[in-house]
């Protein structure tokens, strides 16, 4: 625990803690534009998050603690996850939780907890969602690991620092077949795991289509916005693992006032530029039905596989 | 004085003494004294194998035992270690017993057998002689048996399970012994040191055979592909607390033996065992995992479990070999205490998991997901416990099986420097499966948890489920003591991984260290669950407090559940088990390959009007299908012609015997 | 002093027939036959004692004679014909009440018994190979009216097959026995069949003639130890015999017969190198398990598989003759003696089953531990011990056989027998467990049988599988009678 | 998907420039601050309504600028916006769609029916009015009411 | 006596001990059957007596007197009161093999009995000892009448031809095995025989037949 860890990991808590919803703002507006809407404004999340948190909770009659836990522990997976990757420093608040394997486990811990939320209330829809997000992320698991693996094994370690340093000390890596087919699948990934089209209609109204939404019907108030906020985190998070692990540069590699400054910059320019990128695209995709997901996600399971024993055999010394 | 030794001496004494106590002492006073017989014996053991574990190596030989064979024990590291996880699970299942079998489990017979059956599961890694190992084996075998057949009068399919259990547990039992004793008759008697001593001058081609022959028999004991039948059928059946003892503590043996025959007797061998071992843990893994994501029978799932985690064992075990013939001792180490700590935790949290299963089925009756729900208002301490070993059964944090397989991993990456061709592809393979192993866990232990526990009870029985009595609890609160530790602080266990790892490999240093932060020795790696866990914690109780301070101060309401307004919703809207899996289940339809039957009934008075429709899905052993089916047709058709044999005619008899005689003499003629 | 403990064996169960032929059957002698057998295995304790602390003995002019062989293989009759005659009472009890036997054929079932015994303790007394012969068609002769005593039509049946097998198989030994006279008569003049002198003179005996004599000796002596290819009579006698004689002709009287093989195996071990023999009973070895397996497979009557069982182990004894050396043999005797225990228990048991439930169909008898728990748990363990499961003493003497077979090289032959033993073992499982496990049936009959069995009944069972598990945790004051057995067959002192 | 890309570009902004804010704000929906989430009721309508509620939230009168968004659950909502005269079958439901709201909370009643039944005023499967059943805070008058008073009710609640 | 005499009173015995058990294949009447049988036991007397007349040896001939007995006598006797007792099945009418193939049959079996003796005959060549093969044939055709013949009463035969072949072997090769071995070995027979003819009377009173080939009650 180093002092540019313990910056960073402070930066990089408020970074995504309060620019996350404006993320998601930025998101909608792109997509309200392109539509040709006038878009509520790019802060309009946070002025539900405010909303939200001011209005009363409710619990279902017949739910558990789980119900009520499920959403805070949501949030502080996240938030753990968003002190400790490198985002705009390669050094981790608490390096040896800032391994590949953590940050993901945790990231899938808190999709549990909500799915069984969802089981817990004891609704088709709550049930339903459960099922669909379950089947998502078991499969999203492997190819999340496997991508992981592919990037790690060149660099023998999973600690995220390592990799980022790594890349940043060979920049010609990220143009490796390697890289690529890694980074394609876990974009894949990524629009899966954060609800995003063609997996799942982060604005959909139709309980037949909905899978993240269908866990989260029961939910109100100031619970419904720690979750609304931890998608919000989560989404943040996942950019910028995607932009840090392929492009790391700008993160800030010393405790100096201006690289951290530029590791900010670098990041929040990162992300805001990929979740552009993802909802520009989205406006060209329609919803695959729930059973051609599957299909989605073993061509990225393909893509990650690939590109692991690409690393191997890349990395043979023929 | 060797507290190996009296450990030992104890337990067996403990044992024997408890099993003869159930024998005479009348039904209402039985269970106490032996439970606390078995926890003893559990307790012995542990001693042993920890007092091992840190150096102390004992061996005694008794030759007036076993006819014409004498026993022979000795400890080290490596029995040691399974020593303390076999006792560990008994003194967890036998408090828990006390309180379970009270419900018809209490007959003399299945008293008797429980703490023989532990005794016979602490003496087999105690075993140093292939004679001794093989009659422990078998009294383990029988114990066991004796103990899967309890409750065969309350259902037909115990028997059924009974039966597959005996078969494949004996050919399991007749491939090991063909396996040692081609060994044997290449050494010069039959004890472990001889062997150790014969087998390095051996014909690779004998080693292959031995190898070969003893990885089935004991792959078939740790229900590793495709010898897993008897398991998804005898841990539901059995008892729950003899299923947890089974689970537990049982396949881990099929382990151990392949470990001491393939590290420690063979020294190592080719890379193609190793492959061999690994590619059959990775299918076990997913296949395992797939079941269970597909069981809706609660304990079948856990069994199902069990072979996914074998697996996963295996693949650490066959990395550590393959790492082991490149002459990569640190890597072989890693996967070698990955593989050794996950025995570790999946006999804590497998433990756990089944004794809450056996307290729901003991409260509600049942154990079909689909018929329970909602336990958790009157059983909580179950479903905490369950909980608890879901949370560690699906690899997340902080739960114990993420420890040990993110040690896996961990082996698996650094595998690059090892590799070859065949360790190229097989490390990509292996580390999907394990992947794959990792998503499907999760999913499966959602829906048992979720579906069983939380939502709201799906049948009468589930409703009015209370708690089980306290000892049932003490046994799983023990457990869940286990998990939990084995969760935030794995250094505990470490230095015991350690010195069983570097024995069995030979190699000079433990490959994992650590107090809070684990840390790889030789190269990068390291995670710290405490720290992960206290981040957590720390997080939550900051959030708990921002979100206070910022938001208002409104009052929780409790309101009805959003029925869409309209009436209130049953049981039977809510989503089962079935169901739930039932997207997973297309996903792999392919695999899984589910049976389903349409049986539409019509109105008498017009084929047009439809009465009922009734559907019904199974979901079936596809490789059973595919495998046991037919080897069981042949052997039904055997029979069945070989019944021409006796016919019943004398004169058939007679002339077996007449052209026999005149054959041999003529051969007798010709050969001269 | 010798003379008497050599004799008794024989006279005592003779004195007893006598007592039955005078006395017929009542309650007072009901007894005697327990009694005599008791004396019998007193008596076979106390020769082993002597043999071995001394050497072998020799009575009335050289036609008996007792060495650690002859002493085990008593304490093996002794030992298993208590068990049965013990349980004997009751079953004949049983059965008059039933109306299925009267007292006269009681008292003649009794006397054939004792005379039974004392053929077969005569048959490994005898010092002298054509005694033997004697004594074990002799012992053919007595038990045909013991097989077909119910004299039902398979009964009868059962009996003629059984006579007409045996003697036409027990005729070929005859042969081999002549041939092998001509053989030693022309070598070693005066030897003639005397084990001792043909043993130590057997090195000179003509191969040619001896080949011959060999085959037919083991093939004739393998009829009635219920070896292929003459073994057909076995299941149906065994499932028609009453339960206590059929635990007395699987129990011993097969290995009596296959204690003539282990005798004759020395000599052509010794005339013909190890070759010869061992080839020629790993085939038929090899070829009773694959018949047994066979016909176990789809087998629907539960004392026939009790019976192809017994052909299974006399392969496997047969195999470990094959072997040779120490272990093998000492293996051998220690499975004889096992097998023997837990044979009989089981025909006991099989006696009881049929009594209770009226049928020796396997698919007839159900939820038996729920209905009988002692008689069923003793079938049950019974039965796990024939498949060889520890503490039993089976266990232990097969592994012995398959060690000391691979250890001798014959490891395919092993390996496929121990494949065939797999087979054997699930079908006896399967069959078993269809009969013993389960909810009790509650259909016509069910409770037509008290619950408990008679005491004396259900403690011969207990004590045969204690005895049995007993041996197999530990031989002990057996284990010198074992060795030097051995060492008498395995020629290395 | 390139025309789609240029039918985008020719498109461009297809919202109506916004008009001026309504003068009256809701006191009490000062609360919401911006945003509110809207569960829509159909209580019996004749859909006329819901058509245009459908042209409200579409690109032209762009209703999501203001903060007003549709959403699936009661629970997430901050209002409801009732349809239709309320039926006999409906009421009941009505009923409970506003209890699972979380407070706090307001009812917008949409078209002359949702206020006084309209033209299906003393019709037997009518049980009244939407303030009948449910307090209600915004009326929107109209049979049906245009977009652009939906709107205007609708930036009522959120103020802007 | 000379040996030529010796020698061909012996082959003359011998000759007619096989043509015997050949005749016994032949013949389906039981009754006859049976006398052919008695025949063969007093050629069987017949080559003792001619031993023991040639080695001069008292003990022998007694034997030989006693064979005389037995198997001209007793047995054939016992036989006989089976037979009566039989009623209408007096005929082997359809043997398992028939006749023709069964005479080819003892053609071959005669060879083999040939081949098998050579080793007895190196042993020790004498006029005795080749006829050893005679003894050895009638083993095998007495086999093989068990295996063919369906009536009890053959089968019984069957039996006991094997049996006067044992019989012959054995004092062909040796003058005997000593006398209490002969004496149990002609009591086992006896009894035996005494045994099979009792089975057959109950097997005909439960039956009502003695066709074996129809006893297949116990099977699998």
């Amino acid at each position: 625990m180093n002092a540019l860890g313990v910056i960073g990991g402070v930066l990089q808590f408020v970074l995504v803690v309060a620019g996350s919803p404006f993320l998601v703002g930025v998101m909608r507006q792109v997509r309200a534009r392109l539509e040709g809407r006038a878009g509520a404004g790019i802060g309009q999340p946070w002025r539900d998050l405010r909303k939200l948190l001011r209005k009363e909770s409710i619990t279902p009659r017949g739910t558990s603690e789980v119900f009520r836990i499920a959403p805070l522990v949501l949030v502080a997976t996240t938030v753990v996850v968003a002190i400790v990757a490198p985002f705009v420093t390669t050094a981790s608040a608490v390096d040896s939780v800032a391994d590949l394997f953590a940050v993901v486990a945790l990231l899938a811990l808190g999709t549990v907890a909500l799915a069984l939320a969802g089981l817990d209330t004891g609704t088709a829809f709550g049930g339903m969602g459960a099922s669909r997000e379950m089947t998502i992320i078991a499969l999203v698991e492997p190819t999340l690991l496997v991508s992981i693996f592919a990037l790690s094994v060149r660099v023998g370690s999973t600690n995220l620092g390592a990799i980022v340093t790594s890349t940043l000390q060979d920049p010609a890596r990220v143009i490796s077949p390697v890289s690529l087919l890694a980074a394609v699948a876990l974009v894949v990934v990524i629009i899966a795991e954060t609800g995003r089209l063609p997996v799942d209609n982060p604005s959909t109204h139709l309980e037949l289509t909905m899978v993240h939404e269908a866990m989260i019907l029961e939910y109100a108030g100031r619970d419904l916005g720690l979750v609304e906020w931890a998608s919000a985190m989560r989404l943040t998070a996942f950019l910028g693992l995607l932009a840090n692990l392929f492009v790391p540069w700008g993160i800030a590699t010393a405790a100096t006032p201006v690289a951290l400054l530029a590791g900010v910059a670098a990041f929040v320019i990162k992300v805001v530029l990929l979740g552009v990128l993802l909802s520009a695209g989205e406006v060209f995709l329609a919803k695959l039905r729930l059973f051609r997901v599957p299909e989605l996600l073993a061509g990225s399971f393909l893509l990650s596989l690939l590109a692991v024993t690409a690393s191997f055999f890349l990395a043979q010394p023929h | 004085m060797n507290l190996v030794h009296a450990g030992l001496g104890a337990a067996v004494a403990v044992g024997v003494l408890s099993a003869l106590l159930a024998l005479i002492t009348p039904r209402r006073l039985r269970l106490v004294p032996v439970g606390v017989g078995t926890v003893l014996v559990g307790a012995f053991g542990v001693l042993a194998g920890a007092v091992a574990v840190a150096g102390q190596a004992y061996s005694v030989e008794i030759p007036a035992l076993l006819p014409l064979f004498g026993v022979s024990f000795a400890v080290d590291a490596l029995s040691g270690l399974f020593l303390v996880v076999t006792g560990g699970v008994a003194i967890a299942v036998a408090v828990y017993g006390i309180g379970y079998a009270r419900h018809g489990l209490d007959g003399r017979g299945v008293q008797a057998v429980l703490p023989l059956f532990v005794l016979a599961m602490l003496l087999v890694p105690a075993a140093a002689s292939v004679g001794t190992f093989l009659v422990c084996w078998e009294l383990m075998a029988l114990t066991s048996l004796v103990l899967v057949l309890a409750e065969h009068q309350q259902r037909d399919t115990v028997a059924v399970a009974g039966r597959w259990y005996a078969v494949m547990t004996h050919l399991g039992m007749v491939a090991i012994l063909i396996g040692l004793l081609v060994l044997v008759a290449h050494s010069a008697d039959d004890s472990f040191p001889a062997l150790r001593a014969a087998a390095t001058n051996l014909s690779p081609v004998v080693a292959n055979v031995v190898f070969v022959l003893t990885l089935v028999g004991f792959t078939s004991k740790a229900g590793i592909l495709p010898l897993h039948a008897w398991l998804p059928r005898a841990h539901p059946e059995a008892p729950s607390h003899v299923s947890a003892l089974m689970s537990a503590a049982m396949v881990n043996l099929g382990i151990y033996g392949i470990a001491r025959v393939g590290f420690d007797l063979l020294g190592g061998g080719p890379r193609w065992w190793w492959l061999l071992v690994l590619v059959l843990g990775a299918l076990s893994a997913v296949y395992g995992i797939l079941q269970a994501a597909m069981s809706s029978d609660l304990k079948r799932l856990l069994g199902n479990s069990t072979t996914e985690n074998m697996g996963l064992v295996l693949v650490g075990v066959g990395a550590a070999g393959l790492f082991a013939s490149a002459g990569d001792d640190v890597l072989a180490g890693v996967a070698l205490s990955a593989a050794l700590l996950h025995v570790i935790n999946h006999a804590a949290f497998k433990t756990l998991l089944f004794l809450s299963a056996g307290s729901v089925l003991h409260a509600t009756g049942s154990r079909d997901l689909d018929a329970l729900g909602g336990l958790r208002a009157g059983m909580p301490v179950t479903t905490w416990g369950f909980g608890l070993g879901a949370l560690a059964a699906s690899a997340l944090p902080p739960g114990t099986a993420f420890v040990s397989e993110w040690l896996l991993l961990q082996a698996l990456i650094h595998g690059l420097p090892a590799s070859g061709a065949a360790t190229a592809i097989v490390m990509p393979v292996a580390v999907a499966a394990v992947a794959l192993t990792a998503g499907l866990a999760v999913a499966t232990f959602v829906k048992a948890f979720g579906v069983g526990f939380l939502a709201r009870p799906r049948s009468s029985a589930a409703a009015n489920a209370t708690e089980s009595p306290v000892s049932m609890l003490a046994g799983m609160g023990l457990a869940a003591v286990a998990c939990v530790t084995l969760a935030l602080v794995p250094s505990v266990v470490l230095p015991a991984v350690g010195s069983a790892s570097t024995m069995t490999l030979g190699t000079a240093q433990p490959a994992v260290s650590g107090q809070v932060t684990l840390q790889l020795n030789g190269v990068a790696g390291a995670l710290s669950p405490l720290l992960l866990t206290v981040a957590l914690l720390v997080v939550s109780v900051v959030l708990v407090g921002a979100v206070r301070l910022i938001a208002a101060r409104r009052a929780r309401r409790t309101a009805r559940l959003w029925d869409c307004g309209a009436g209130p919703l049953s049981p039977r809207m809510e989503y089962t088990a079935t169901s739930f899996a039932e997207p997973l289940q297309r996903v792999f339809d392919d695999v899984v390959q589910p049976e389903q039957d349409i049986d539409v009934t019509h109105h008498q008075e017009s084929s047009y009007l439809v009465q009922a429709v009734e559907y019904r899905q199974r979901v079936p052993d596809r490789l059973e299908r595919r495998l046991y089916e037919p080897v069981l047709r042949l052997i039904t058709a055997w029979g069945s012609v070989a019944r021409r044999l006796a016919t019943g005619s004398v004169h058939r008899y007679l002339g077996y015997g007449f052209y026999t005689v005149c054959g041999l003499l003529i051969l007798l003629v010709v050969i001269r | 002093m010798t003379h008497l403990l050599l004799l008794a064996p024989v006279v005592v169960p003779a004195l007893g027939a006598v007592i039955y032929a005078l006395a017929g059957w009542r309650r007072a002698t009901a007894w005697v036959s327990a009694a005599s057998a008791a004396l019998v295995l007193a008596t076979a304790i106390a020769t082993s004692a002597a043999v071995v602390n001394d050497d072998p003995h020799t009575v009335l002019a050289g036609l008996l004679r007792v060495d650690a062989l002859s002493a085990f293989m008593l304490v093996v009759i002794g030992a298993i014909a208590f068990l049965a005659t013990a349980a004997t009472p009751d079953h004949l009890r049983t059965e008059i009440i039933a109306g299925r036997a009267s007292s006269r054929t009681a008292a003649r079932h009794c006397l054939l018994v004792q005379l039974f015994l004392a053929a077969m303790a005569l048959a490994v007394l005898a010092a002298n190979l054509g005694m033997l012969w004697v004594a074990v068609e002799a012992t053919t002769i007595v038990t045909a009216f013991l097989v077909g005593q119910r004299r039902t039509r398979p009964a009868v049946e059962a009996a003629w097959k059984y006579v007409v097998i045996c003697s036409a198989g027990i005729a070929l030994a005859l042969l081999g026995t002549f041939l092998l006279n001509y053989a030693s008569q022309h070598t070693a003049p005066g030897a003639g069949l005397n084990w001792a002198e043909l043993a130590a003179s057997a090195h000179t005996l003509d191969p040619g003639v001896t080949r011959i004599a060999v085959v037919l000796l083991i093939v004739g002596f393998g009829t009635k130890a219920g070896l292929a290819p003459l073994h057909a009579w076995l299941p149906d006698a065994h499932s028609q015999a009453p339960a206590p004689v059929s635990a007395l002709m699987s129990g011993v009287l097969l290995s009596v017969a296959f204690y003539a093989i282990l005798r004759v195996k020395v000599i052509a071990d010794a005339a013909l190198g190890t070759g010869f023999a061992r080839t020629l009973l790993v085939v038929i070895a090899l070829a009773s398990l694959a018949l047994s397996a066979s016909l176990l497979l789809a087998q629907r009557d539960y004392k026939r598989m009790l019976a192809y069982s017994s052909i299974e182990h006399m392969g496997l004894l047969a195999l470990g003759a094959a072997v040779g050396g120490r272990l093998a043999i000492a293996a051998v005797l220690l499975h004889i003696l096992g097998h023997g225990l837990a044979k009989s228990v089981l025909f006991l048991g099989s006696g009881h089953i049929l009594q209770i439930t009226g049928t020796s169909r396997i698919d007839q008898v159900r939820g038996l531990a729920a209905r009988q728990p002692v008689l069923a748990g003793c079938f049950g363990l019974g039965v796990l011990a024939l498949i060889g499961l520890p503490p039993f003493s089976l266990f232990a003497s097969e592994l012995g056989i398959a060690r000391a077979g691979f250890t001798a090289g014959l490891g395919w032959a092993m390996a496929a027998a121990l494949v065939l033993v797999l087979v054997i073992a699930a079908a006896l499982v399967t069959h078993t467990s269809r009969m013993v496990l389960g909810a009790a049936p509650d259909g016509p009959g069910a409770a037509t049988a008290s619950p408990r069995m008679n005491v004396i009944a259900g403690a011969a069972l207990v004590v045969g599988l204690l005895a049995c598990a007993a041996i197999g945790v530990t031989t002990g004051p057996l284990h010198p009678l074992l060795s030097l057995a051995a060492d008498l067959l395995a020629g290395t002192p | 998907m390139l025309s789609l890309w240029r039918k985008i570009r020719r498109t461009g902004r297809v919202a109506e420039p916004a008009p001026s804010q309504p003068s009256e704000e809701l006191s009490v929906a000062a609360e919401l601050g911006g945003s509110v989430q809207i569960r829509h009721v159909d209580a019996g309508s004749c859909n006329g309504c819901e058509v245009e509620i459908g042209s409200a939230f579409g690109p032209v009168y762009d209703a999501e600028r203001y903060g007003a968004r549709l959403v699936a659950s009661p629970r997430h909502a901050d209002a409801l916006l009732v349809t239709g005269p309320v039926t006999r079958n409906m009421a009941e439901p009505l009923r409970r769609t506003y209890e699972a709201l979380p407070e706090p909370k307001f009812v917008v009643a949409v078209g002359d029916c949702a206020r006084n039944c309209g033209v299906f005023a003393e019709a037997y499967g009518v049980t009244g009015a939407v303030r009948d059943v449910v307090p209600v805070d915004v009326e929107i008058a109209g049979c049906p009411p245009r977009p652009e008073e939906i709107v205007e009710g609708l930036r009522k609640l959120t103020g802007r | 006596m000379s040996h030529d005499l010796y020698v061909q009173l012996l082959d003359l015995a011998c000759g007619v001990l096989l043509l015997t058990a050949v005749l016994v294949l032949w013949r389906r009447e039981l009754a006859v059957i049976i006398r052919v049988f008695a025949l063969q036991g007093l050629a069987l007397a017949a080559l003792v007596a001619v031993l023991a007349a040639h080695e001069g040896s008292i003990e022998l001939g007694a034997v030989a007197v006693g064979i005389l007995v037995l198997r001209a006598g007793v047995l054939p006797a016992l036989l006989r009161r089976a037979l009566a007792a039989a009623g209408e099945e007096r005929r082997e009418t359809r043997p398992l093999v028939n006749v023709a193939s069964s005479l080819l049959a003892a053609a071959v079996l005669t060879l083999l009995g040939y081949a098998v003796s050579q080793p007895l005959v190196a042993l020790a060549p004498s006029p005795a000892t080749q006829a050893v093969a005679v003894g050895m044939t009638v083993v095998l055709i007495g086999f093989f009448v068990l295996v063919t013949r369906r009536r009890a009463l053959s089968q019984l035969v069957g039996f006991l031809l094997m049996d006067n072949g044992i019989t012959a072997v054995g004092f062909l090769t040796t003058s005997g095995v000593g006398l209490v071995v002969e004496l149990g070995v002609s009591l086992d027979v006896l009894l035996a025989v005494l045994v099979l003819q009792i089975l057959t009377t109950r097997m005909r009173a439960t039956f009502g037949d003695t066709d074996l080939d129809e006893l297949r009650e116990l099977h699998d």
